[in-house]
């Protein structure tokens, strides 16, 4: 029987088993929810496993500075990142940049920071979007921050492996170059999902639904997780985790 | 040592950014010099090439917003948890400003070559990105080194600042900056032609005297001047010394939405004695 | 952090380096690890390919006498004040190992493509010289940034060493090593696949806890294995924890210029006490 | 009236006046009489001028390892630079490597080090030999570690500026590409230099004399040039400057 939790507790959770098997996991800036989930994916893990929090001060082990992350990714040292996207299609590119025609976009976003390089590079690429909506997942984006995937010829050791939203979780098949909709996060139907993803997926007739933790996960989220992330985010964690 | 570093006020330092100047930035959460950022925009700096290392925010934001730059290259410029950064979006829309998408590590990669006087240095990625096509000064070549038969690869050319800017903890006596573990500041030093730094404080110590503080230290050899800035980061936070003024950067978030809100928070907030 | 450094004795830290490896040694006044080559002379390393970073001496030197290397890539192998490498000079003369020579920066610049995972990098300098001549794995390109008609440019290919061995100050319980202004040492560890490191002490402080002692740091994702091994650059000098022993090396320069001298030295210097 | 000094004092004296105006000058191992000229040309210099010795621990301003001389050169941080040879030849080609046929050279010498980079980034480089011999000063090296001249089209910023030995010092003409002597050290003839120099070199039919060290420069060199010397090179400081 499904345990009573947060939207965010049941991200974190589905998120830590996408990381299952990492080494090391890097964790940009403004991301709570990966950070929580990648905490959670090192407390669970058997195996050291190791968190490089971008956003804080002590929760990476940088000492060259940031361009290390970049550095480290092309030794091999980063087997899970996350990106986000203002747009994400079909293909799993994704557009940091703006809408409408660039430079002059009719909306503009921050800008691609890694994106470009991280994608071919880190394994494991986990796209994080909490919005599902046709306005976020396009049949084409905009502006090409990253591509999802690239010619054969291109030197590519990495990119795109899950996207999830608010209300699913997508895996994607690099061969065919297609999101699949893996399960649906309990209280949204295929219906809503189909209506509000504005690209082509493949799923099953009754896809399943996304598993939220179980008693000892979620003991272990609203408590060292908590905790740990507390440090980088203190409004997210003050807000989800009220009792921590 | 021999003494070749400066001391200078705050608006003398910012009187050594020549208009029309490439100037090198670090992030807002690694030493922004917002204390010197206000001093340029009451000297009324202009036409700035800001080279965002290889992001930004406030700075950058603040610089947009008083007409002191023309052309931003950056990988990306926001306010982080209070939002889009609203001077730089509403100027890229207006087209009042060049704007030179990058990636993060193409902008280490240009730094790099500078700091290894090198014409070029390459990247591995970035190929059929967006980022790349618009980048008529990114070179793509087949590898040389490849055992496949092609092997696109990325030249990103060198990167000079003619000035780098930025807010760290100490300095000393002699010019030299202590950064830590923000290795990035290093390489912005090295690769630009001038830097200036403005520090927390000035120390009476040797920062090169102990291998553990040289460690950490950026050599004076790089340092052009040095202004002594305390809360220089102000508004926002600056390492373990103190957090962003929240209530600061909300007021701007909002104010920076419209150019007259913006202009209301300029008058306020760049007049000499605020941040000091 | 993760614990996934581990603690070893000299002996089993030599048994980390398979023979045939490429190993990545520093220079002999930055962190050559006498003890563990010692402990790799001992258990009969052989066919090593050594990659000097970007010099070397004595270390090197007993590794050629002791039939160890098949291979070495080195700027330059001296023993300064005491002379000439005389086991290496012997085995180039004799054809009994290949030599790579290069210079400095090409070693350095072969690294650090390694450590950002290009396939090369480029470096001014060095077309001409016969360095370059006999390099038939370096390539001369024309820069395809060039302002004037041609400009030829060297690219170095990328050196990833199998494992990089080098001898440092102290490190913490979690395998943090700190290697002060040694940056090199940071570079080679990069580049490299795996990363043994001997050190004069284990502290219980966490080298990563304070930003003073982390700027100086190699953090344990770096680092495969370590080894207390105090005064383990014996009988080299270190830093300024202990100078050089010059009446021993004086003695290995006078015998190493024999095989049988050196075998002699040898036989008292590589016992498993010495040095320790 | 010349003063009385020791060999090692006229080369410290003619070697710090080629340094003038100098701002950065970097001193590499094992070279205590241009490491001692640089503190000297330090010590007279009007303006601002850091000496950086590689030998020494702190006798330099590296603080990321010692890949930061090479990238100095390149930023246009070093102006002078000390390279030797085993050989050196008319058209300041150096030889850092060994006689005879290259790999398995009849005699080895310890390999090139930074010369096949540093003689193209330095602007003035003062090539430094004790020893004035035909074994030393060739026609023609055997093995180019770096060379003297370069082709137009080769990127060079850098290079021999002159070639100060036992017995005299040359001027090294870039556009000529030939030494010319421009003085003999006292107790040295022209006879004698011609004939124990192994290339061509231009000079006047009655040389000038290197100037020794005046009482000042020479109070200088023995006091803190000594003491400063002797932190790098303790057992060339105890036989040069027993008295200081």
């Amino acid at each position: 029987m499904p345990l009573d939790c947060r939207p965010e507790e049941l991200l974190i959770a589905a998120i830590a088993r996408l990381l299952r098997g990492c080494r090391n996991i890097a964790v940009g800036v403004s991301s709570p929810i990966p950070g929580s989930a990648a905490l959670l994916a090192r407390a669970e893990s058997e195996t050291p496993l190791r968190v490089e929090l971008l956003e804080s001060l002590d929760g990476n082990s940088f000492t060259r500075g940031s361009v290390e992350l970049f550095d480290r990714a092309a030794q091999g040292r980063i087997d899970a990142f996350f990106l986000g996207g203002g747009q994400i299609d079909g293909q799993a590119n994704i557009n940091l940049v703006g809408t409408g025609d660039y430079p002059r976009t009719a909306v503009r976003w921050p800008g691609s920071f890694g994106s470009a390089y991280l994608y071919f590079l880190v394994p494991r690429v986990i796209l994080f979007r909490e919005e599902h909506s046709r306005r976020v997942l396009v049949p084409k984006v905009d502006f090409v921050s990253a591509p999802g995937v690239s010619a054969p010829e291109v030197y590519r050791r990495g990119g795109p492996c899950a996207l999830i939203t608010g209300k699913a979780l997508f895996r994607f098949d690099r061969d065919r170059r297609r999101f699949r909709l893996e399960s649906l996060h309990p209280g949204h139907d295929l219906a809503d999902v189909l209506e509000t993803t504005g690209f082509d997926f493949d799923h099953d007739a009754a896809p399943a639904a996304t598993a939220g933790p179980d008693a000892a996960t979620l003991e272990m989220i609203r408590g060292p997780v908590a905790r740990e992330i507390a440090k980088a985010y203190p409004k997210f964690a003050a807000r989800v985790f009220p009792r921590a | 040592m021999t003494e070749t570093c400066c001391f200078l006020s705050l608006d003398e330092l910012a009187a050594q950014v020549p208009d029309g100047a490439s100037l090198a930035l670090p992030k807002d959460s690694a030493g922004a010099p917002m204390a010197a950022v206000r001093a340029l925009v009451r000297r009324g700096a202009k036409d700035l090439h800001l080279i965002n290392v290889p992001t930004s925010g406030l700075a950058t934001d603040i610089l947009i917003g008083a007409g002191a730059a023309r052309l931003v290259e950056t990988s990306g410029v926001s306010l982080g948890e209070f939002g889009g950064a609203p001077r730089f979006n509403a100027a890229v829309k207006a087209g009042a400003v060049t704007i030179r998408d990058a990636t993060c590590p193409a902008i280490y990669a240009g730094l790099q070559a500078a700091e290894k006087g090198l014409p070029f240095m390459p990247l591995r990625g970035v190929i059929g990105s967006d980022v790349l096509a618009f980048r008529d000064d990114w070179k793509v070549i087949d590898n040389p080194f490849a055992e496949a038969a092609v092997d696109p690869l990325l030249l990103l050319p060198a990167i000079r600042p003619e000035v780098a800017l930025f807010h760290a903890r100490r300095a000393d006596r002699l010019g030299n900056v202590w950064i830590g573990v923000q290795g990035e500041l290093a390489i912005m030093a090295h690769a630009a032609e001038r830097t200036l730094v403005t520090v927390e404080e000035v120390v009476e110590d040797d920062l090169m005297a102990r291998e553990e503080s040289a460690a950490g230290t950026l050599p004076a050899v790089y340092v052009s001047a040095v202004a002594e800035a305390p809360k220089g980061a102000w508004p926002l936070g600056f390492l373990d010394l103190y957090p962003a003024d929240e209530a600061q950067l909300a007021d701007y978030a909002r104010l920076a939405r419209s150019a007259e809100g913006f202009a209301a928070y300029l008058e306020r907030g760049c007049a000499p004695a605020v941040g000091r």
